[in-house]
């Protein structure tokens, strides 16, 4: 009873969430924000792989933007350097990261807690001194520029209103098939392997082999959100994808609240709301301020700010439940 | 390459080798003593070097007193970053102490290009600017300053380990929390001992080099990140392996540079310090396993 | 079924660097009984478990189960055999429901993946019905059914226990291994217990338990092997057994609970 | 009643970050000071890199432009319009550049000014041109503006990059020097750099060689360049040449000294900071480097057609952030904003127009970086013989001098 009823609500927000986004390009209405609203789009897509990964499996990543980063380059290289089509380079992206992601996944999971963080960040950082030097042979010295814009027949998207729905619509797709994989029997494996990886091997759970291909998961959703900002930005340099790069990824995927698939937007959308909108009034302040807000999140919320709401919401609505159902 | 080359190698990757190793013995203890990776360690190098320069070219402090001040600042920066970031979450995850750090981190350069200085800084020589030969080779004496300092600070370090009562007690609760706590050790004052300890020898690195090395608000991430590599190497387990994880790392960065292989070879050698780091992690892995079924 | 022998065991042994946890065990267990291992602490009877699961690989003899050698089958294999345990401290998964615990039970005995899930193809629904409808069945089992929408942690200590057993028993074992499953209960959750155990058994299914609750284990148990340092000392029926004086021995070691 | 606690900071929380958005557009409304309200004020967009690994290079260009705005608006604003600048920060990342590009074009502003780098002005350069807003970069890359024919909206302002190396070659050749050892950071700027240096027709042009063993990097990050200089010793090098930004070169000149190299050391405009002479200290002697006429403008002679504009932005400069404070960056800021400016003045708050006054009337233009000649086939409008350019300057007991020849 209560389980449906609360599905049918979440299936509401989700509907009303769809036909803001829909509507939200318009000049009327946060048409000034489209671009913004892009990058959300393209960083929601990385979270939402790092919250399968970290949220629901229970492994830390502090490499992650390094999916994300052999994304754009593979693309941009691809398309630049040897003229393939952006959609070709994009699926050969996503498969060459897929691939790469398979082959660390059985070593690296052999390391857990600590250990996992640590030879992660070491790995992207590897990746990304790789990334300056694929700059030097296949670009200018900090970066790749001359991206083509995607297109589709003679439809290009060359402008930020197109390719607000092409990320969006991407990003959803994502969502949606997350969504689903968590309410399945591999979700329930993968929340299993968090709980107890003990108990998992014990009814059956092939906990190693999991970790991997969730691993792979996330790295194509990065490698594909890393397409799309290649072609979006028509420019790729490191900067993007350095450590911090990273910790960003982590902290979007942490304040929307770990092991919660539509939390990605929230997570995403707060932080560079917060990173490229509000902060921007304080002038050279701001970084002291977002180090400030990061930490008083994380001490009093470490479940994160969007769980925390949620709860907020549920308590409030139980609550006025109860009281309609007394006599 | 000729003996003398060889040995200017050698203290070249010496002299950075002891930089990362005292970022690295901060790492480690309050790894050790907390489970936490503080990626806030660089940080307080940064503040050991420009508190210093601020405090003698701005405060007219004269040098001595005003390193010593600066020390002891950076030390007060690492109590306040345990009392008011660290201790209050009640049920932090892995994933959300290191978050809140690398917070603090953030928090911290702020204030200091705010507060401080934007500039590039660096302090007088503590002796000679004359370098001294040795083997056919040159000796920076700062270069010595900070090899000594690296050295007297893990011996004092490892005597405190050792024979004090809290150092006994730190030691305790490394290896064990609940036990230590039984016979009424109490953790959260070792985990504030050992980010006061951390936070001073990170001063006392940032007051050393800063003369050598020049230093900026920004300059204490990627120092933090060599230190972190250098304590990973050791293993978090011991500040002598700590040391050692930063000596092998420097000297290892000099001898690529060394062989030269090609325009990029500053990076390669960054790469490799971090495959060493990988390499470490993996064998040591199998190890970690048993640790995990014994406990 | 009755009378052929489950599991075997040949010279079992599990070294830890130099302490020997079990040491040349052979075990034969009868299929369709309550068979239970008991034994002062640190006799061994965990490892023993964690060999039989393939926890641990073992350092030298060999595990039979239904005539198959076991030794080198992977662990998460080792379910869909039809082997499958329970833990001394319970194991649940904190993060789903009650019913989603049992529902993660029934993972060897469905097999849509990612792609299905991702796409919730046809077959991927099909099962989902299926694992449900066998979870709540499971749940009901144990007497939890109207719990299914709790989270796991909110039940006390002893419902908890039960959904631990309603998890293994949806992997539709052969053989069923309880480690303690009476610790920390109080006597009317021991006698639930004891009804559900025998309960499982009379569904044709092999019981192991390690207990330490001796009223317990002698109400239950058809037969019963006693360790002590990692050996086998006794066996035989609980009447046997607690005649038998090495076993007062090995207990009066320490003071028997 | 922890929990009623953590709901009380949630909402002080969310809260908290409405207020943000709040103080935001109340500040955005105070704009700059307006002499006459009645006028709508002219909106130029800044982007400049005030943090992140390029920072040492932006730093000076967010004051300038500030400082000109106070300037300007006192005297009145353009044609009675107070001048309103958006700066922001572009935290050195491509990506948040690009972000905030786009931001600005949707505030509204007629042309923007910057980014710092030529990573990012890269990045910005193509949203800017789709937009038709003219882009004014502060950057040193050349492909940033040639071919010019394919760069219509886009416009930069320092000396391009090959032509600082064209200098120091020029000048090696002058001392007969034939073999070179590079030093180059491996970072953006150094990176550049070594793109031209190592240029086989820039070298021969000149009859230099790069010595066997005679490319090294450093790291940004990097502590300590014995390694690469003991390397270097060990060649037939004549002079090293090293290209990056602080604080390399100055470890480098350090180390130098340490290892006993008497060799010359050749620095890019990188080092053109009072810093450099601050943290390299008495090593720093001796250091050549090349630059725009800012560092010498008290040895220039009246005549000279920068001098009086230069003297003025210095003076003004150090007046109000302190002494020694003004560098060559700071100026690539001002030339851009002043083309804008002079442009807004013709021509008015129209983005096309702009443009076009920048290409076709920016001649004989005299600004920090030189005198610009602008024109649809050159972006940068600076002489491309580099001895008209640029100028060297020597490091001699910790002062900068104009090395004449």
């Amino acid at each position: 009873m209560l389980a449906r009823l609360k599905s049918s609500w979440s299936y509401l927000a989700i509907a009303a969430l769809v036909v803001a986004l829909i509507l939200a390009p318009f000049h009327w209405f946060l048409g000034q924000y489209t671009t913004l609203m892009i990058v959300i789009g393209i960083y929601t897509i990385v979270t939402v792989g790092l919250c399968l990964l970290m949220g629901y499996t229970g492994q830390v990543s502090l490499g992650q933007a390094a999916f994300f980063g052999m994304g754009a380059y593979i693309s941009a290289i691809l398309t630049t350097t040897y003229g393939v089509n952006p959609w070709l380079a994009m699926l050969a992206a996503a498969i060459m990261t897929g691939a790469f992601a398979y082959i660390i996944g059985s070593p690296i999971f052999r390391l857990k807690g600590n250990y996992l963080a640590m030879a992660t960040l070491g790995l992207g950082l590897i990746i990304w001194i790789l990334f300056k030097q694929l700059n030097q042979s296949f670009g200018e010295p900090d970066g790749i520029s001359g991206i083509p814009y995607l297109s589709i027949g003679g439809f290009v998207f060359n402008s930020s209103f197109r390719r607000y729905f092409l990320v969006w619509a991407f990003c959803l797709v994502i969502l949606l098939i997350s969504q689903n994989i968590v309410r399945s029997r591999t979700g329930r494996a993968l929340r299993a392997i968090h709980g107890s990886e003990a108990a998992s091997e014990s009814i059956g759970i092939n906990v190693n082999q999991f970790k991997v291909k969730i691993l792979v998961l996330s790295a194509v959703y990065a490698s594909i959100a890393g397409s799309l900002f290649a072609h979006h930005v028509r420019y790729v340099g490191a900067q993007p994808f350095d450590f911090l790069a990273s910790v960003k990824l982590v902290v979007m995927a942490v304040i929307g609240g770990l092991a919660s698939i539509w939390g990605a937007i929230f997570g995403a959308g707060t932080t560079h709301i917060l990173s490229d909108e509000l902060l921007l009034r304080f002038g050279d302040w701001d970084v002291v301020i977002y180090g400030l807000i990061l930490v008083i999140v994380m001490i009093f919320m470490p479940e994160g700010l969007f769980v925390k709401l949620k709860e907020v919401f549920e308590r409030l609505r139980l609550r006025y439940r109860q009281r309609g159902t007394e006599p | 390459m000729s003996s003398a080359q060889f040995v200017q190698y050698l203290i070249s990757g010496i002299t950075s080798g002891s930089i990362y190793a005292l970022v690295g013995l901060g790492f480690t203890i309050i790894y050790a003593v907390t489970k936490i990776i503080n990626f806030a360690q660089g940080e307080f190098v940064m503040l050991g070097g420009l508190v210093s320069f601020t405090l003698i070219y701005r405060a007219g402090i004269p040098l001595v007193p005003a390193l010593f001040l600066s020390i002891l600042i950076a030390a007060a920066v690492g109590a306040a970053m345990y009392l008011l970031a660290i201790r209050p979450p009640k049920k932090a995850s892995v994933v959300s102490l290191i978050i809140i750090t690398i917070g603090v981190a953030i928090f911290v350069r702020g204030i200091a290009g705010q507060v401080l200085t934007k500039e590039f800084i660096s302090l007088p020589y503590f002796s000679s600017e004359q370098p001294i030969p040795f083997l056919g080779a040159h000796i920076d004496t700062q270069a010595l300053w900070i090899i000594g300092t690296m050295v007297v600070v893990t011996i004092i370090l490892h005597l405190f380990l050792t024979y004090t009562m809290v150092g006994k007690a730190l030691k305790a609760c490394a290896i064990n929390p609940v036990a230590s706590s039984l016979v009424g050790i109490n953790p959260k004052t070792m985990a504030l001992i050992a980010f006061v300890l951390a936070a001073a020898i990170g001063g006392i690195g940032g007051v050393v080099f800063a003369p050598l090395t020049f230093m900026s608000y920004q300059g204490g991430i990627m120092l933090g990140l060599k230190g972190f590599v250098a304590a990973a190497i050791g293993g978090f387990k011991s500040p002598l392996a700590a040391v050692f994880g930063g000596l092998l790392l420097g000297i290892v960065e000099t001898f690529v540079v060394a062989a030269n292989w090609g325009p990029f070879t500053s990076d390669y050698k960054d790469a490799i310090a971090l495959v060493v780091l990988l390499f470490i992690l993996l064998v040591r892995s199998g190890r970690l396993a048993e640790e995990e079924r014994a406990g | 079924m009755s009378g052929s022998v489950i599991l075997e065991t040949k010279g079992l042994t599990k070294a830890f660097g130099g302490l020997v946890a079990v040491d040349k065990v052979d075990l034969s267990i009868e299929a369709g009984k309550i068979t239970a291992i008991i034994g002062p602490n640190g006799a061994g009877k965990t490892t023993l478990f964690n060999l039989i699961t393939g926890v641990y690989p073992v350092s030298s003899g060999q595990i039979y189960f239904q005539g198959g050698l076991l030794n080198n089958v992977p662990a998460h294999k080792r379910a869909s055999m039809g082997i499958v345990r329970t833990f001394q401290q319970v194991h649940l998964f904190g993060n789903m429901t009650v019913l989603e615990n049992v529902m993660s039970g029934r993972h060897p005995r469905s097999s849509y993946g990612f792609l299905e899930a991702a796409l919730r193809l046809p077959k991927a629904r099909r099962e989902e019905e299926a694992i449900s409808l066998n979870a709540i069945k499971y749940l009901n089992l144990v007497g939890l059914g109207t719990h299914a929408e709790q989270d796991a942690l909110s039940l006390p200590l002893g419902q908890q226990k039960l959904l631990a057993i309603a998890r293994a028993m949806a992997t539709e074992p052969r053989l069923i291994l309880l480690d303690e499953p009476g610790a920390g209960l109080n006597t009317l959750e021991k006698r639930q217990l004891s009804d559900l155990i025998r309960n499982i058994r009379e569904m044709g299914i092999s019981v192991i338990l390690v207990e330490h609750d001796m009223p317990l284990v002698m109400g239950l148990a058809e037969w019963v092997i006693v360790l002590d340092s990692g050996q086998k000392i006794a066996e035989g029926t609980a009447a046997q057994v607690q005649k038998d004086q090495k076993v007062i021995a090995a207990y009066l070691g320490e003071d028997v609970e | 009643m922890r929990n009623y606690f953590k709901y009380a900071v949630v909402l002080v929380l969310v809260i908290a970050l409405l207020a943000l958005g709040g103080i935001g557009c109340s500040t955005k409304e105070e704009g700059g000071a307006t002499p006459t309200p009645a006028a709508t004020p002219y909106k130029v967009g800044a982007l400049f890199a005030s943090s992140g690994f390029n920072s040492t290079l932006g730093q000076t260009q967010k004051p300038t432009v500030e400082m000109m705005v106070d300037q300007i608006n006192k005297a009145g604003g353009i044609n009675g319009h107070p001048l309103d600048v958006i700066i922001y920060d572009t935290k050195s990342d491509t990506a948040t550049a690009t972000t905030l590009a786009n931001k600005l074009i949707e505030e509204g502003v007629v042309a923007i000014i910057g980014p710092t780098s030529t990573g990012e002005s890269m990045a910005v350069k193509t949203i800017t041109a789709q937009a038709n807003v003219a882009l004014v970069s502060c950057a040193a890359g050349s492909v940033i503006v040639e071919p010019a024919g394919n760069n219509t909206w886009t416009f930069t302002t320092p000396q391009l990059d090959y032509v600082a190396i064209d200098r120091i070659y020029m000048y090696l050749q002058e001392q007969n020097i034939t073999k070179i050892a590079l030093l180059t950071d491996t970072a953006g700027f150094g990176a550049a750099g070594r793109k031209w240096l190592v240029n086989q027709t820039m070298l021969s042009k000149y009859g230099l060689t790069i010595v066997p063993d005679g490319d090294q990097t450093y790291g940004t990050s990097d502590v300590d360049m014995q390694a690469q200089l003991t390397k270097i010793s060990g060649t037939a090098a004549q002079a090293i040449v090293c290209w990056g930004t602080n604080p390399g070169p100055a470890i480098v000149a350090r180390n130098m000294r340490t290892l006993g190299m008497t060799i010359p050391l050749f620095c890019s405009h990188g080092i053109a900071f009072k810093s450099f002479i601050d943290t390299a200290g008495t090593a720093a002697n001796g250091v050549i480097f090349c630059a725009g006429k800012l560092p010498i403008v008290d040895q220039l002679p009246d005549t000279d057609p920068q001098k009086a504009l230069l003297e003025k932005y210095k003076t003004d400069f150090e007046a109000r952030y302190g002494e020694g404070t003004a560098n060559t960056f700071g100026g690539h800021a001002y030339d851009a904003l002043m083309m804008v400016v002079d442009a807004l003045k013709a021509v008015g708050p129209d983005k096309a127009k702009i443009r076009d006054y920048i290409e076709n009337n920016i001649v004989n233009w005299p600004g920090t970086g030189g005198v610009y000649n602008m024109s649809p086939l050159n972006h940068n409008g600076l002489p491309s013989d580099a001895k008209q350019a640029m100028i060297l300057v020597k490091i001699v007991d910790s002062k900068w001098t104009w090395l004449q020849d």
